[in-house]
C-alpha cells in the first residue's frame, strides 16, 4: 500500500468548490513539487494534510490511517512568513521543539536535558547554516535566513512529511538558489516526504521528483466557483521535456487569468490566515 | 521654496520651537498672577512663584507639625503604593484572562461579552457598591483603580492575543506544545510586551482613579492633599502637586518605555514608533 | 444696562429656599424692583461654590460661618455676612456604631469631611468630655459619598450633616451621640457677599434681603402653600416633603429678620467666632503667614475679633434690620 | 480530542456561553438583595427588582411634580447633549491640530511637546482652575469633557496621519498636489475613519468626565441624578441609571461602528477585526 | 545636449557610500531598466531622480535645467506597493489629478469642469484596461489592477518622465506577462522616458531599450559600506547576446551574496520609505 492515500477528496466552501475529486498516491520519501494559477486551492490542499482542514467528502490515509485532522508534530510545515517566534532567538526556536516534548508543564528546560536539547538543536542549525546567527533574533536575520531557521525548526522533530507553502516566494532570486541545495540536501539526508508549493514552475521542476498542477479542468464563466481544481498534471520531474513546461505554462495562466477576472469580480478572497 | 510638507526645521530649532508653547504659557501665568495679586495680595487663585517654593519647601523638607511627617514624600510614596498595586494587579489578571480570551474559544465566547458590558460602566457610578463589597481601607482605592482599568486592558490583550499569526499557533502544535505550552512559550512572551504598551495607555486613566479614590477617603496621598487643601484653594500646593504628577506620570511612562525596549528587542523592531 | 450680580448656593436644608426663590421668580421680582438683575446658580459642590466665590466669579455664596472665615476671608476676600439665615441645631452629629456614648469614641477612626464644620463640631464633642483630636484618627472622607462608605465594616464613627446624618442615623445600630444642638447657634448658614460689592451697590444687598425673607415667610406658613414651597425644596434636594421637614426640624431658621437681627447682635457671636478662629488657626486654615488666630479681623456688632488691620469678615445686621423694620 | 485551543462552541453554544455569566450575576444580586431584605426590610443598598421598576415608573414616565418634566428623558437628554457636544468638539480640535501634527514638521516641532504634556496632567486635579477660568454652565462640562479626551485624540490622530504611507504623499505631490491640497484630499479622508475609531476607545473616558462635571455643577443630567440621590442612598435610582449609562454607551459605540463601516469600507477592509 | 545628464554624482548615508561617481546620459523617450542586488542602492538612485533625495556630491539636470529637490508633476512613479489612494475608487483616483491642478483651494471640481476630466480621466482607464472598475475601492481590485491604476494616475498627469520601482515584483508571473505588454505600449504611445527597476533580469532584457546594471566594483570586506555601487554595465536591451545575461547575473549574485552578509551583521537596514 502507499503510504499518503488521498480518496476523492473534495473541498468546498459554501457554494464555492476550490478542490474536486483529487485522487493521488504518494510513496515515502518523494517530493513533490505543486504549482497552480494563484486561488486555485494548492494551500487549501496542503492544509487539509496539514490537518487545520478536513476535507468536506473523500479521505487521506498515512500509513494506512486516516490523517488526524489537528496539526501534530508528525507533518512540519514551513510558511511563507510569519512561520518562526519573534521573541525567540536562533537557538531557542529550535530548542523550543524538545522543550515542548520533554516539559510538559513549563515547556523548559534546565541541566543536563537542556544541554542535550542545545547540543541537537546546533546540529540543525549548523546543518541550515546558521551557526554563526544562533543568539541573533529573527528580526536580525534576513528573510533566507529566517527560512532556514523555520526549516530546522520543523525538521527538529524529524517528521515524516514536511509541508513547505512557498516557503522562497519571499526571497531574492540570488538567495532562493541557495535554499534550493539546502532543501534537496536536507531532502536526502533525512528521507523526507515533502509537499512543496511554488510560483515558480523552473523552481518546481528542478526541485522535486514529481510536480503536480493544480488547474480547473472544467470553467463556466458564469460561475466560476461551481468547479473545482484537480490535478491536471502529475510528471516527474527533474529529468524531463522542456516542452511540457511550456504546455503546462499556457494552461495556467488561462486559469489564473479566469480567476482574477472571477476575483476582480467578487469582493476581496478571503485571506489565508484567518485566525484560528 | 519647497512646500510645507517637505521642510523640515533642524534640530535646534526643532527644540525651540518645541519649548516656545511652555514660554508662553508661562509668561501667561505670570501676568495674570501679577494682576491678580496687585489686586488682592492674599489671593490664591493664581500665587507667585515664590509662594510655590515656600508651599514645597515646608511640605517636602520640613517635618510636619501635626504628624512629624514629610508630607510631601508622605503622600508620593503612598500614592505610587496604591498606583503601582492597582496597575500591577490589573495587569496580571488582564494578562490571565486576556491570554485566556485570546487563545481558548470557549473561554472567550463565555466571557468576552461580561468584558465588554463592564468595560461600558463608568466605574465612577457604581462607588457605592464598591466600598459596600470592598471596604473603605486601601482595598477599595486599589479596587478601584483596577475596575476602572482592567477591562480595557483585558480586551487589549485579548485583541493581541488574537492578532499573533495563525501560522504561529500551527507551528508550535507541528513542534508537539499541547494548548498550556502554546500560552506559555508562545502567547504569553509575545504578549508581554503589548501589556506594558496597553498598561502605558492606561496609566492616565489609573491616575484619574487613583485620585478619585483618594478623593474619597483617605488620610494621605496625592490626590487626598489636593482635595483637603481645595478646601481653602490653595493654589499654592496644588499646582506643584499637578506638576508633580505630571513628572511623575512621565517618568512611569518613560521607564516603562525603556524597560520594553529592553526586555524585548524583538517586539520594538517590529512597531517603528516603538508605541 | 442694569447691574447684574451672580450668587450661589448649594444643595443643603437651609439654602433650599435660594432655589424656590430663583425658581418662582421670587428673586427677579425683587431685582425688578431696584432695577438689577441677579442670577442665582445652583453649584452641587459646596467646596467648589465657595472657590468660585473666593475667585471673584461670584458676587454672594452661601456658606457657614467657619468656611466664611477660612477660605474667602484667609484668602484675602472682604466678605459681608448679609443674611444670617438659620444655625444648626442638631443638624451636625457624632454617630458611633455600636456604640452609645461619645466617650466611646476614643481610639477609633472617625470618618468626616476633614477641615469641613464636622471637623469643628468633632473637636467641639471632644472637647466636651475631657479629650482632643490626638485621641482619635480622623479619615477625610467625602460628603457624598459617607453614607455608602457607613455601610461598610470599616467606619465605626462618622461626623456628618443632613441629610446623610438622618440615612446614617436611621442604619440598624447606630447612635448619634452628639449634635450641633449640644453647642447652638455655633455653626451658622450664611449668604455672604463680597463687601466691596455691596458697598458699591446697596441696592443688591435690599434685593436679596428682600427676596429671602419673602421666601421665609412662604415657607414657614402652616398653609398649603407653605408647605407646597417646603415640597418643593424637597424634591429639589433628593427628597421628599417629610424627609426635608424632618431636616428643617434640626435647624434653627430665621424665618424672620427680627430673629436672625438679635442673634447677629447678641455677644455669643463674637465668642463663637473666637473658637471657630482658634480651631482653624489649630489646624492652619488661616494662611502659613497669620501668626495667631487673630489674624484675621471678624467684625461683629458686639465687637471686633482679632486684627483690627486686616477685617476681613464682617456680620452686618444692617440689611436685615431694614427688613424687620419694613423698609424695603 | 481535539486540543482546547483548536475546539469551537458552535453557534447557539457560544451565545449561551455569553450569557452565562450574565445570569450568575444576576442570581448572586437576587440572592444578596433577598438576604439583607430579610434582615432589615428598609435597606437601601441591595433592593428588589420591583424597587427598580417602581423608581423608574416614576422618573420615567410620571411628570416631576417639581417641574413637569419627565426627569429621566430630561436628564438623559441633557447628558447626552453635553457628551455630544464635548466629544463633537474634541474631536474636530484632535482632527484639526493632529492632522496638522502628523503632516507639517514645523508644527509637529512647535505643538507635539505640548499636547503630550497636557496628555499628562490629570483632568481632575485641575478641575477647580478649570472651573474658574471657564465659568460653571454648560461651557465649563464641555471643557472639561474635551481637556480630558483632546490630548489623547490629537496624539492618535497625529500617530495615524504618521503612518499614512509616504509613498502616497510622495505620489500626491507627483500629481501636483500643494500641502493644503495633500491635507483635505488625501490625509484627511483617510484619518476620518481612524478619528472615529479613537472616539470609541475615548468615549469611556468622556462619560467619566461627564459624570464627574455634572456631579459639580448641573440642574439636571444623568451624573447629576446619581449624585444628588446618592447622599440617600437610594440604590433603586442608581442602578437603574448606570445600567441606562451603561446600555447607551454600547449603543453610541454600535452606531458609531456602523457608521464607520457604512461610510469608510475601503478602510474596514483594511482592519480585519474592524477595529 | 541629453535630455537628462548625471554628473558625478554620489550619495552617502554617514559613513556609508551608496553610490559613487556616477555619469551617464539619458535621451528622450529612452526606456531603462535597472537591476542590481538588494540594497545596492538601485531605490535610493530613483529617489534622486524623483527628487526625494538629494545627491551628497554632484549634479542631475534634466533639459538643462538642475533638477528640483522635490516631486512634482514633470515626474510620475509607481512604487512597488502604498501606490494608490485606498480611500479613493478608481475614477476617483485618476482624476484627482486634475482636481489638484485645476481647484487649488477645494481640490475637487464640479459641473462641466468635472465632468471634462471625468473624461479624460475614463480614458486613461481605458487605456490601461479598467473600465469595468471604475467604481470600486483599490482593496475590491487585485495587485496587477491596482498597479494599472497607480499607472494610469501617474500617466494622467503626461509626465515626462516615468519612474518605476519594481511595480511589478508584487504579481504573478502570469499577471506580469501582461503589464509588460500595457507598459511598453503606453511608453510608446505617450512618448516617455521611462526608469523602472526590476529583480528579474529577464525582464530587465526584455523590456526596455537599455539596461543599466548597479554593482559594486570595488568591495572591502571588511567594511562594505566604504564603497558605493557603480553602474558597472550599461548595455542596449532587447537584442542581446544571451551570454550577457549569465555574466551579469554571476556578479549580481556575488554582490548579493556580500551584501547580505553585511547586512546580517549589522542590524536591520532602514525602511525605504521613511516618513517625511
Ligand atoms: N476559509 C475560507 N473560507 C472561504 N473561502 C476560502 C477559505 N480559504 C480559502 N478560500 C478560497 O479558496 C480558494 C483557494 O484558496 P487557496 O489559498 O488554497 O489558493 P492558493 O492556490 O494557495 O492561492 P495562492 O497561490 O494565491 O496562495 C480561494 O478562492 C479562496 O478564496
Ligand atoms: N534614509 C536612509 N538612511 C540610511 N541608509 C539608507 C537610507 N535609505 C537607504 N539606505 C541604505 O542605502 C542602501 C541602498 O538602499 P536602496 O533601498 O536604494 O537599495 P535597493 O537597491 O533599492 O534595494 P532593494 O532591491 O532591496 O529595493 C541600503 O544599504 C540602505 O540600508
Ligand atoms: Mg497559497
Ligand atoms: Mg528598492
Amino acid at each position: 500500500m502507499s503510504y499518503i492515500t488521498i480518496n476523492n477528496v473534495w473541498k468546498e466552501y459554501g457554494d464555492q468548490v476550490v478542490l474536486e475529486r483529487i485522487n493521488n498516491t504518494v510513496e515515502e520519501g518523494e517530493f513533490i513539487t505543486i504549482v497552480g494559477a494563484s486561488g486555485c486551492g494548492k494551500t487549501t490542499f496542503l492544509k487539509m494534510l496539514l490537518g487545520t482542514e478536513a476535507p468536506t467528502r473523500g479521505l487521506i490515509t498515512v500509513a494506512g490511517e486516516a490523517l488526524r485532522y489537528e496539526p501534530d508534530s508528525e507533518r512540519g510545515i514551513v510558511f511563507q512568513r510569519y512561520s518562526v517566534f519573534p521573541h525567540m532567538t536562533v537557538l531557542q526556536n529550535v530548542v523550543a521543539a524538545k522543550e515542548f516534548e520533554k516539559s510538559k508543564l513549563l515547556a523548559r528546560l534546565f541541566g543536563t536535558a537542556k544541554q542535550q536539547a542545545t547540543e541537537e538543536a546546533m546540529a540543525m542549525i549548523k546543518a541550515v547554516g546558521l551557526s554563526h546567527a544562533v543568539d541573533k533574533y529573527p528580526h536580525e536575520l534576513s528573510g533566507g535566513m529566517q527560512q532556514r531557521l523555520a526549516i530546522a525548526q520543523a525538521l527538529i522533530k524529524k517528521p515524516r512529511i514536511l509541508l513547505l507553502d512557498e516557503p522562497f516566494g519571499a526571497l531574492d532570486p540570488g538567495i532562493r538558489a541557495d535554499m534550493h541545495l539546502l532543501v534537496q540536501d536536507l531532502w536526502r539526508r533525512y528521507k523526507l516526504t515533502i509537499f512543496m508549493i511554488t510560483h515558480d514552475l523552473k523552481e518546481g521542476f528542478y526541485l522535486g521528483t514529481r510536480l503536480w498542477v493544480f488547474d480547473k479542468d472544467r470553467l463556466d464563466p458564469q460561475a466560476p466557483g461551481a468547479f473545482g481544481a484537480r490535478i491536471t498534471y502529475d510528471v516527474p520531474a527533474g529529468e524531463v521535456d522542456p516542452n511540457a513546461g511550456n504546455i503546462i505554462e499556457e494552461d495556467v495562466q488561462a486559469t489564473a487569468a479566469a480567476l482574477k477576472q472571477s476575483n476582480s469580480d467578487q469582493s476581496q478572497p478571503e485571506l489565508d490566515g484567518a485566525t484560528p | 521654496m519647497k512646500k510645507l510638507i517637505n521642510q523640515h526645521p533642524t534640530k535646534p530649532f526643532r527644540w525651540l520651537l518645541g519649548v516656545i508653547p511652555f514660554l508662553i504659557l508661562l509668561l501667561f501665568y505670570v501676568g495674570a498672577s501679577n494682576a491678580r495679586l496687585a489686586e488682592n495680595p492674599n489671593d490664591k487663585l493664581l500665587p507667585a512663584f515664590s509662594s510655590f517654593t515656600d508651599a514645597m519647601q515646608r511640605m517636602a523638607f520640613e517635618p510636619s507639625k501635626r504628624s512629624g511627617e514629610y508630607v510631601f514624600w508622605q503622600d508620593t510614596a503612598s500614592s505610587l503604593e496604591r498606583l503601582g498595586i492597582g496597575v500591577g494587579i490589573s495587569a496580571l489578571i488582564a494578562l490571565t484572562i486576556g491570554v485566556m480570551n485570546g487563545v481558548i474559544p470557549f473561554v472567550r465566547a463565555n466571557l468576552s461579552p461580561l468584558v465588554t458590558a463592564i468595560s461600558l460602566v463608568p466605574p465612577m457610578a457604581i462607588l457605592p457598591v464598591l466600598f459596600i463589597v470592598f471596604g473603605l481601607g486601601e482595598l477599595s482605592k486599589i479596587v478601584l483603580i483596577a475596575i476602572g482599568i482592567t477591562p480595557f486592558l483585558i480586551r487589549d490583550m485579548q485583541q493581541r492575543a488574537l492578532e499573533i499569526p495563525a501560522e504561529q499557533i500551527i507551528k508550535a502544535q507541528t513542534l508537539g506544545a499541547n494548548t498550556w505550552q502554546i500560552i506559555v512559550r508562545v502567547v504569553l512572551p509575545q504578549v508581554m510586551p503589548r501589556l506594558i504598551a496597553s498598561v502605558r495607555l492606561s496609566l492616565g486613566s489609573a491616575w484619574l482613579f487613583l485620585i478619585a479614590a483618594e478623593a474619597i477617603a483617605a488620610t494621605d496621598g496625592l490626590g487626598y492633599r489636593i482635595f483637603l487643601v481645595r478646601r481653602y484653594l490653595s493654589m499654592d500646593v496644588i499646582l506643584p502637586y499637578v506638576l508633580w504628577i505630571t513628572l511623575l506620570a512621565f517618568a512611569i511612562d518613560y521607564l516603562l518605555r525603556v524597560l520594553s525596549k529592553r526586555l524585548y528587542p524583538w517586539f520594538h523592531s517590529q512597531t517603528p514608533e516603538g508605541a | 444696562a442694569k447691574d447684574s450680580f451672580k450668587i450661589c448656593w448649594s444643595i443643603y436644608v437651609g439654602w433650599m429656599p435660594w432655589d424656590y426663590g430663583a425658581q418662582k421668580g421670587i428673586v427677579k421680582k425683587w431685582a425688578d424692583k431696584y432695577d438689577i438683575d441677579i442670577e442665582v446658580v445652583q453649584i452641587n459642590d459646596y467646596v467648589e461654590s465657595i472657590n468660585q466665590y473666593t475667585a471673584g466669579q461670584y458676587d454672594g455664596c452661601s456658606m457657614t460661618n467657619m468656611d466664611a472665615l477660612t477660605i474667602p476671608a484667609a484668602g484675602g476676600v472682604d466678605s459681608t455676612a448679609l443674611i444670617v439665615g438659620d444655625f444648626s441645631n442638631g443638624n451636625d452629629g457624632v454617630v458611633l456604631k455600636g456604640k452609645k456614648d461619645l466617650k466611646d469614641i476614643k481610639g477609633q477612626t472617625v470618618n468626616l469631611v476633614e477641615l469641613s464644620v464636622s471637623h469643628y463640631l468633632l473637636a467641639r464633642g471632644l472637647e466636651s468630655v475631657g479629650m482632643t483630636e490626638k485621641d482619635v484618627k480622623v479619615i477625610n472622607t467625602s460628603d457624598a459619598d459617607m453614607v455608602a462608605a457607613y455601610t461598610t465594616d470599616d467606619v465605626t464613627a462618622v461626623v456628618t450633616w443632613n441629610p446623610l446624618l438622618s440615612e446614617i442615623e436611621a442604619m440598624p445600630n447606630s447612635t448619634k451621640v452628639f449634635d450641633s444642638g449640644k453647642i447652638p447657634g455655633e455653626i451658622i448658614d450664611l449668604l455672604v457677599v463680597n463687601t466691596e460689592t455691596l458697598k458699591a451697590n446697596p441696592d443688591f444687598g435690599k434685593a436679596l434681603v428682600g427676596a429671602w425673607y419673602e421666601i421665609m415667610s412662604t415657607m414657614s406658613a402652616d398653609s398649603a402653600a407653605g408647605k407646597a414651597a417646603r415640597e418643593f425644596m424637597g424634591k429639589a434636594s433628593g427628597t421628599d416633603l417629610a424627609g426635608y421637614e424632618a431636616q428643617l426640624a434640626s435647624t434653627k431658621m430665621f424665618y424672620t429678620p427680627a430673629e436672625a437681627v438679635t442673634f447677629t447682635n447678641s455677644a455669643q457671636l463674637k465668642t463663637t467666632m473666637k473658637y471657630v478662629a482658634e480651631f482653624s488657626f489649630k489646624h492652619g486654615l488661616l494662611g502659613e503667614g497669620a501668626p495667631d488666630a487673630g489674624f484675621i479681623g471678624i467684625e461683629t456688632p458686639s465687637g471686633v475679633f482679632g486684627s483690627d488691620s486686616n477685617i476681613k469678615l464682617r456680620f452686618d445686621p444692617s440689611y436685615m434690620k431694614m427688613a424687620a423694620d419694613g423698609k424695603l
